[in-house]
Formats: C-alpha cells, sequence, structure tokens
C-alpha cells in the first residue's frame, strides 16, 4: 500500500511545485493589452460573447447521455462471466431502453446539422 | 569563429553568488534551445522564411522549430517582412500579448529599417514601435543569415541578466 | 466584331461623344465625355461588341499640365481576343465620375483603391470607403501633390530608450 | 464601425480572421459574422501590405525601378521583371535577341513552377497536408539552386533588363536545370499520389467556393482561377508575346471552377511549363562566343595600363559576379544601342567613349528616356494576367506606373464565394485564390 502512497506524495509535489515555481519566480510585466482576447492583432468586433445556437448544446448533451451508457458497460463486461446468461437478458434490457430513446432523438431531428 | 565575446548585457557580479549564478546558466540553457517563436509574416522575406524553416536548412536543429501562432505561448516575435503603417497597430497588439520573457527578431531589411521603401506607406524600422532583440540585414537574407541570427538569439539568452525574482530588490 | 467596327459603331449610337485617339502602338484608345460613360459601357459589355471583362481601371492625374484627373478603362472581351482603352477627363472643380461597379463586380474595389489613392468619389459606388489606407489618414497619396515621405503614424512611436 | 458591424444582426457572432494569422498570409484581414460555424456574411479588408509601390515609382528612373518589380509577386519574381521590361521594350520600339528571349521563357518558366509550389505548399499545408509542404519547399529549392546559378540571386533576381537579360546562362548550367526538373518531376508524382484521390483534400475541397464562368469573367479573373471555371484564356496563346508561337503546349481547363479545379489547373500547369522548359532548352540558339570565352584574357589594371597606349585587343578577366555579361556574349543577350543598355564592363574601363556611354547612362535626366505617350502590356503571370500600364512623359522617370495585379480580382470576389460555408472552408478557398500581399496591395 505504501507504494502508492509514495507515488502520489512525489507526484502531487513534483506538480504543485513545477506550477507554483512559475507564479513565484517568473518575472511578472502585465500591461492592459494583454487582458484583452488575442483576435489576430485586429480590434475586436464585439464587446461581448453572444450565446453559441441551441444545437451544440443539443449534440453536447446527447453525447453525455450515451457516454454514461456505455460507462456502465464496463464493470458489467467484468461479472459478465460469473453471472453466466441472464446477465445479456439484463443488458438487452438495458440497452435496448437507450435505443428508444436514440430513434426519438432521431426522429426528432436533433441529428439534423443544417436546417 | 571561436566563443563571442560577453557585451554589455551580460551580468555582472551576481547577488544571489553561485547558487543563482548557476540556476541563472540552467534557465538561459533551457531557455535558449526551447525557443516557441510566432511567425509574424507579412512580405517577400516570408518565402525565405520558409526555406529556413524547411526541410533543407531547417533551423529545427536549433531548437527553433515550434512554430505558434499564439502570443500567449510565444517566446519569440519572428517580424519577417515589410509592416506598413497600417499594420503597426497589429503587430503593436501582439507584442503586448506575448507573455515574459519575450524576444523579438526583425528579418529582413524592411522590418529593420523599412528597407527599399521610403515613403508614406511603410514604418522605417520596427524598432520605432516594438523592442527588437536580433536584426537580420538582408533583402530577403539567406536562410543561413537567419540560422546565423538565431544562434546570436540564443547567445544573448544564454548570458542574459537574471530576471527571475530571487534577492533582487524591489 | 474588329475593334475598328467597334468604334464606328460607338461614333454612330454616341455621335459627339466619342472621339478615337491615334495609337503609336497599334492599340486601340478611345477618349468619351465623361457624362456618358455608363451608357457606352453597357454597351460594349453587352451583345455586338462583348466586352465581357474589365481588364483594368486606373486614373493618372494632370492636374499640373491639363487641370483634370483621366480615367483609363482597359476592356477585353474573350470571344474576339481584342482589348480597348477608353480614357474620360474628369474636371478639377467636379471629382465625381459614374460608377461601374453595376456593370462588373470588380469595379467595386478598382473604384474603391483611385477614390483611396485619387479622392475621385463615384456615384452609385455601394460602399465608398478608403481600401488600403486607414481611417485616420488625411489626403490622397498617389496626388502628384502629395509628398513621397509625408507619413502619418497610427500609433504614437517609441521613443529610444 | 466597419460596414459588417453596421449590418450584422444581434444573435450572430462576429470575429476577426485577422492580418495575423497563419492561414491569412499576414496581409489581410476577414471580418466573419457567424450563425454557429456557418458564414451568413464577410467583409475583407486589405491594404496590410500597401507599400506605396506605384508613388515611389513615379520617383524613380525606368532603370533603377527593377528591384521594385520583383518584390510584387515576391513569389514569380522573374515574370515581374518579364512583365514591366517587356513593356519599357514595347514602348521603346526594341527587339532582344534570340538567346535572350529563350533564356527569359525559362527563368520565366522555372519562376512559374515555382509560383504554383509556393501556393500549393501554402493551400495543401494549411489544410493539414503537411509532407506536401516539405515535399514542394524542397522542390522550390532546387529550382532557386538553378536560378540563383543564373541570376546570382535567389528569389530577388532583377535579371531581365530593358532590352534582354543581365547574364548569359552558366556553361554547365543543364546540371542544375536537368537536376531541379527532375526533382520536381518526382514530388508531382508523389503529391498527385497523395492527394487527388484523398478522401479528407476532396472533401475539403470539392464543390467549395464555386466559380461559375459568368462570375469568373464578371470579376475579371484571369490565369489558373478562370481556367479552372472552364473559360479557355491563357495570354502565352491569346497574345503571343516571347516564343511562345513556336513551342506547343496546352491549356488545362477545370470544369466546376472549385477549389479542387484550382489545384488541379495548377499542378497541369506545372507539367506544361516543364514541357516549355525542355523545348526552349533545345530550340535555343548556340551563345556564339563559345570559344571566344576559352581564351585567356588579361588582368584589368594591365588592360588599362595597356589602353592608355593603343586600343585593347586582348580579351579582359572580368570578375566572377560580371560572368555572363562579357563584351563578347553581350550581342547573343542584349540589344545594341548605347541608348538602352548598360556598355560592357572592359569598354567602360578601357577606352573614353564607353566611360561616356557608362555616365550618360545613370545620368539623372539622360538614361532611358521612352518618347511621350502611355502603353498597356500584359504578360501570363503566376495568378493571371499582369499588366503595366506606364504613361510616360519623356523624362527619364515614369509620369505614372500602374500595375494591373491579377489577384486583386480574384481577391474581391472571396466575400462571394465563401458565403453561406464554414469557416473550415475559408482557408482552402482563401488559398486557392494564390493571394500575394505585394502584388494585391502595391
Amino acid at each position: 500500500m505504501s507504494e502508492i502512497f509514495l507515488v502520489f506524495l512525489v507526484t502531487g509535489v513534483l506538480g504543485t511545485l513545477l506550477v507554483l515555481i512559475n507564479k513565484i519566480l517568473g518575472p511578472k510585466k502585465s500591461n492592459p493589452t494583454k487582458n484583452t482576447p488575442f483576435e489576430c492583432g485586429s480590434p475586436f468586433l464585439q464587446d461581448r460573447i453572444t450565446p453559441v445556437p441551441i444545437k451544440y448544446y443539443l449534440v453536447a448533451f446527447l453525447f453525455l447521455l450515451f457516454d454514461v451508457e456505455v460507462v456502465f458497460l464496463f464493470p458489467w463486461a467484468l461479472v459478465f462471466k460469473k453471472i453466466g446468461s441472464p446477465a445479456l437478458i439484463y443488458m438487452a434490457a438495458y440497452i435496448l431502453i437507450l435505443a428508444l430513446g436514440f430513434i426519438y432523438a432521431w426522429k426528432k431531428g436533433a441529428f439534423l446539422w443544417e436546417k | 569563429m571561436g566563443k563571442i565575446k560577453p557585451r554589455a548585457y551580460y551580468q555582472e557580479t551576481q547577488n544571489g553568488g553561485f547558487i543563482a549564478t548557476k540556476i541563472n546558466y540552467m534557465l538561459g540553457w533551457g531557455r535558449k534551445y526551447s525557443l516557441f517563436h510566432y511567425p509574424f509574416i507579412t512580405a517577400c522575406c516570408g518565402m525565405e522564411y520558409m526555406s529556413a524553416a524547411c526541410a533543407h536548412w531547417d533551423f529545427d536543429r536549433f531548437g527553433v522549430g515550434m512554430t505558434t501562432f499564439s502570443p500567449r505561448q510565444a517566446d519569440m516575435l519572428f517580424v519577417v517582412g515589410t509592416i506598413s503603417q497600417k499594420e503597426a497597430p497589429v503587430l503593436k497588439t501582439v507584442y503586448d500579448q506575448m507573455c515574459e520573457p519575450k524576444w523579438v527578431i526583425a528579418c529582413g531589411a524592411c522590418a529593420v529599417s523599412g528597407g527599399i521603401y521610403d515613403n508614406y506607406a511603410v514604418v522605417q524600422g520596427i524598432d520605432k514601435i516594438i523592442p527588437v532583440d536580433v536584426y537580420i540585414p538582408g533583402c530577403p537574407p539567406r536562410p543561413e543569415t537567419i540560422l546565423n541570427a538565431i544562434e546570436k538569439l540564443q547567445d544573448k539568452i544564454q548570458h542574459q541578466k537574471q530576471d527571475w525574482q530571487w534577492k533582487i530588490k524591489k | 466584331m474588329e475593334n475598328k467596327k467597334v468604334i464606328e459603331a460607338l461614333k454612330k449610337t454616341f455621335p459627339g461623344k466619342v472621339s478615337e485617339i491615334p495609337d503609336r502602338l497599334g492599340d486601340t484608345v478611345v477618349r468619351i465625355e465623361k457624362d456618358a460613360v455608363l451608357n457606352i459601357m453597357e454597351f460594349l459589355k453587352n451583345r455586338p461588341c462583348e466586352f465581357t471583362m474589365l481588364l483594368d481601371l486606373t486614373c493618372v492625374d494632370y492636374i499640373s499640365s491639363k487641370d483634370c484627373f483621366e480615367m483609363v478603362y482597359h476592356l477585353f472581351s474573350i470571344s474576339t481576343n481584342n482589348r480597348i482603352r477608353i480614357k474620360s477627363e474628369v474636371r478639377k472643380n467636379e471629382l465625381d465620375i459614374d460608377s461601374l461597379s453595376g456593370l462588373w463586380k470588380n469595379a467595386n474595389w478598382l473604384e474603391r483603391e483611385i477614390f483611396d489613392m485619387f479622392g475621385i468619389n463615384f456615384k452609385g459606388h455601394p460602399d465608398m470607403q478608403r481600401l488600403f489606407m486607414y481611417e485616420g489618414f488625411e489626403g490622397y497619396p498617389l496626388r502628384k501633390d502629395y509628398p513621397l515621405r509625408k507619413r502619418q503614424p497610427k500609433i504614437p512611436l517609441r521613443k529610444k530608450t | 464601425m466597419n460596414r459588417i458591424q453596421k449590418e450584422a444582426n444581434q444573435e450572430s457572432l462576429l470575429i476577426n480572421m485577422g492580418p495575423s494569422h497563419p492561414a491569412m498570409h499576414g496581409t489581410i484581414r476577414i471580418m466573419l459574422e457567424l450563425d454557429g460555424e456557418v458564414i451568413r456574411n464577410s467583409e475583407v479588408e486589405v491594404g496590410y501590405l500597401h507599400r506605396g509601390f506605384e508613388k515611389t515609382c513615379e520617383h524613380k528612373t525606368y532603370f533603377n525601378l527593377l528591384p521594385y518589380t520583383d518584390r510584387l509577386n515576391y513569389v514569380s519574381p522573374l515574370i515581374n521583371n518579364l512583365a514591366y521590361v517587356m513593356t519599357v521594350e514595347k514602348m521603346l520600339e526594341i527587339e532582344t535577341p534570340d538567346r535572350a528571349q529563350y533564356i527569359r521563357v525559362i527563368m520565366s518558366e522555372f519562376s512559374r513552377i515555382s509560383d504554383h509550389l509556393t501556393a500549393l505548399a501554402a493551400m495543401t499545408m494549411e489544410c493539414g497536408a503537411f509532407t506536401v509542404f516539405l515535399y514542394y519547399i524542397q522542390a522550390r529549392e532546387e529550382i532557386w539552386n538553378f536560378i540563383e546559378q543564373t541570376t546570382g540571386a535567389r528569389m530577388t533576381t532583377s535579371y531581365i533588363r530593358i532590352g534582354g537579360v543581365r547574364a548569359d546562362l552558366h556553361p554547365d548550367y543543364k546540371g542544375l536545370m536537368d537536376k531541379a526538373i527532375k526533382v520536381t518531376k518526382r514530388v508531382l508524382k508523389d503529391v498527385t499520389g497523395l492527394l487527388n484521390k484523398n478522401k479528407i483534400w476532396i472533401d475539403r475541397t470539392r464543390d467549395v467556393a464555386v466559380a461559375n464562368p459568368e462570375m469568373a469573367v464578371n470579376y475579371g479573373f484571369t490565369g489558373p482561377c478562370l481556367r479552372a471555371s472552364g473559360v479557355s484564356y491563357d495570354i502565352r496563346k491569346a497574345h503571343p508575346y516571347l516564343v511562345y508561337d513556336q513551342l506547343e503546349f496546352e491549356v488545362p481547363l477545370g470544369d466546376k471552377g472549385d477549389n479542387f479545379d484550382r489545384y488541379m489547373v495548377r499542378m497541369k500547369e506545372m507539367e506544361q511549363s516543364m514541357r516549355i522548359i525542355e523545348q526552349a532548352v533545345e530550340k535555343m540558339p548556340e551563345s556564339s562566343s563559345k570559344d571566344a570565352l576559352m581564351t585567356k584574357g588579361i588582368e584589368p589594371d594591365e588592360a588599362i595600363k595597356a589602353s592608355r597606349s593603343k586600343k585593347a585587343e586582348e580579351r579582359v578577366n572580368l570578375s566572377p559576379n560580371l560572368q555572363g555579361s562579357e563584351k563578347d556574349v553581350r550581342p547573343d543577350i542584349l540589344v545594341k544601342g548605347k541608348k538602352y543598355t548598360v556598355p560592357p564592363k572592359e569598354d567602360t574601363y578601357t577606352n573614353i567613349e564607353g566611360l561616356i556611354n557608362h555616365f550618360k547612362f545613370f545620368m539623372s535626366g539622360h538614361g532611358i528616356r521612352p518618347p511621350k505617350g502611355d502603353v498597356y502590356f500584359s504578360v501570363e503571370g503566376g495568378n493571371g494576367e499582369l499588366g503595366f500600364y506606364i504613361v510616360s512623359d519623356g523624362t527619364d522617370k515614369p509620369y505614372r506606373l500602374h500595375l494591373r495585379a491579377p489577384c486583386f480580382h480574384i481577391v474581391s470576389a472571396l466575400e462571394e464565394m465563401i458565403k453561406g460555408h464554414y469557416i473550415a472552408d475559408v482557408i482552402p478557398t482563401f488559398g486557392s485564390t494564390n493571394m500575394i500581399g505585394g502584388e494585391l496591395d502595391r
């Protein structure tokens, strides 16, 4: 057990050291332009960032949904041998329900990019 | 041509003593061989920059290969080509947005002194806008001259005064 | 349609507005009145003469000698492989002329460049702005009276440290 | 407040693809109004490399103007020299010797290949094909080695002078020339294999920024971009100049006029250029002073001493950087007549007429003074029709000099070409127009 502790100690200390050393010892010369966003050197055209169109959130949300579904497959795969054949039925039901959600999203046109 | 004679910007006696000079030496060695350069290319010298950056002359051998296009990650601003009056504020903004420590190489006669364009439209040398470390003459400079300039800059970085805060009277 | 015939057709349809200039080097050069520019260009661009491409549009400053700017249009017809050069004078006191951006789309930038360099206004141009120089620049650089080295820096220059 | 800020509606995103951008070659700022990733509207701002070329030329003599023409389209400098020089020659109505015409054809074709190589290298590298960039720049190095051997400079050559060329080809020029052609052919074969049927490349460039023939002609496209839209117009065929009418080559045409066609037309044009070079090398008349150069000449200082007493007959050993422009070689490469060209160095040092001609050529107010009047002449440049319009008032400085920049017209169509496409499509579109700052903003 102690090796794990040692590994965490070394990497932790080294990590924080490298991050902080720059802040402590690094030269600090800030000027007003340094904090403005980098727009290829030309003055930026909008002072506020406008909201991103809704379809991006939709894609992110759907990805999250089906990614979590895949995450549950990993522990199932480990114990798959012990449970035997009923494990297949449990997982098939689980995937079927999510497939319904997938078809619903498809029919609703969530994956349609160009309107 | 032998070791380059130390110049004015060398550090005199180091107030931090032996340790500081050693750290300073290692810091200089680390910085000089990992220069991330921001290619600020506008005109004809860009063609010689391409030759110097590509397979035949390849200044990646000197550790300058990493081309970053954001001033946040850049150490060295490689100003290549003519800087017109309209481009001057762009250059100033990009220079200000670079993080310390930063260096500037003015490549080509137009960046050094306005070159053959002495008229209403061209800034007569970028040191009128931003401080410059190494000037490369030539219109366009041959790739070997660019490599030589990189060596000069690396020598300057190696022997630079201590700029990290330890025992520096504020 | 041969250039000779084009000039006759022009003279016939626009009497008094068109005059041919003999050219030592064999190019066909025509001088036209400033107010008839738009209809002449339209006539040249359409069916019989078919000068479908506006090659180039420039301006020459004759203020000191003839007290006028001279607009020079180069037209080219791909089907008959002919080039024609059309000149028209813009008097010093009223510096505007009809814009051709309705006929050819590249006239848009060409005219903006001439407005930027000579200060000639083009009536009917979608957005008459400077093309090359920046907003704070006063004066028109390519005029003969603008000094070559008169610089107007956009940002304050650095004091030599 | 630029035009795009006024026109933009509220919820769309406005960003700059500004001058200092890896794909914008440093000199163009495109202000994009975005709906997500689709470009709804854009405004192109140029002028970041406006160097006052036309104003400076009004203060320079015809002879001193040459180095400025190299820096216009700095990717194919020799073609700029050719365009300017042939315009002045048309005004002076002088004929250059045959060998000089063939050398001009060879050098401008090599310059055209290096133009297409750099254009495609930048275009493909910005779309991610970094290997093509390294291959093409390597091929360009070989071409530049040959150009440097003949002209003395890799890029800013000012080699083609009024009345001919500055120096003859190097005695064993064939070695470097064949190497350049061999390497270019190998690289072209590699890249054809890499890109022509590459799914990513075709998806990125096929049917993107389509310029149909009417729009291309209406915007004044010329050169590869016009031929990509299917309109066959090449000045070397339409108005043949130099010796192009004695060399056969095809004019490749695209069908759809999209980015892929502009890429393909440039690839095929490079093969045609190499064909032209090979034919030109065979047809080039032999230089008449082959054996004269073999004899051992005397040193310049002895020649000057000898010339004090009697007229010098022996050949003078010139310094290496004057190699190729000796007196015996000149009739092949430069037109006769002291009004148009600098006298040979041997005459300048040894006899008084040469010295006077030299002085009169460079004295202000003398030199080359074309007759009053104006002239327009154009040449097939790397991007299209590269024309010079010169108005001369009889003095030795041009009264007005205007350059017809081919990529000026192509870039003015950029706003219409990228409308409705994604942000990522701006990069290959801009790369395929091969915008060169020096030529666009003059």
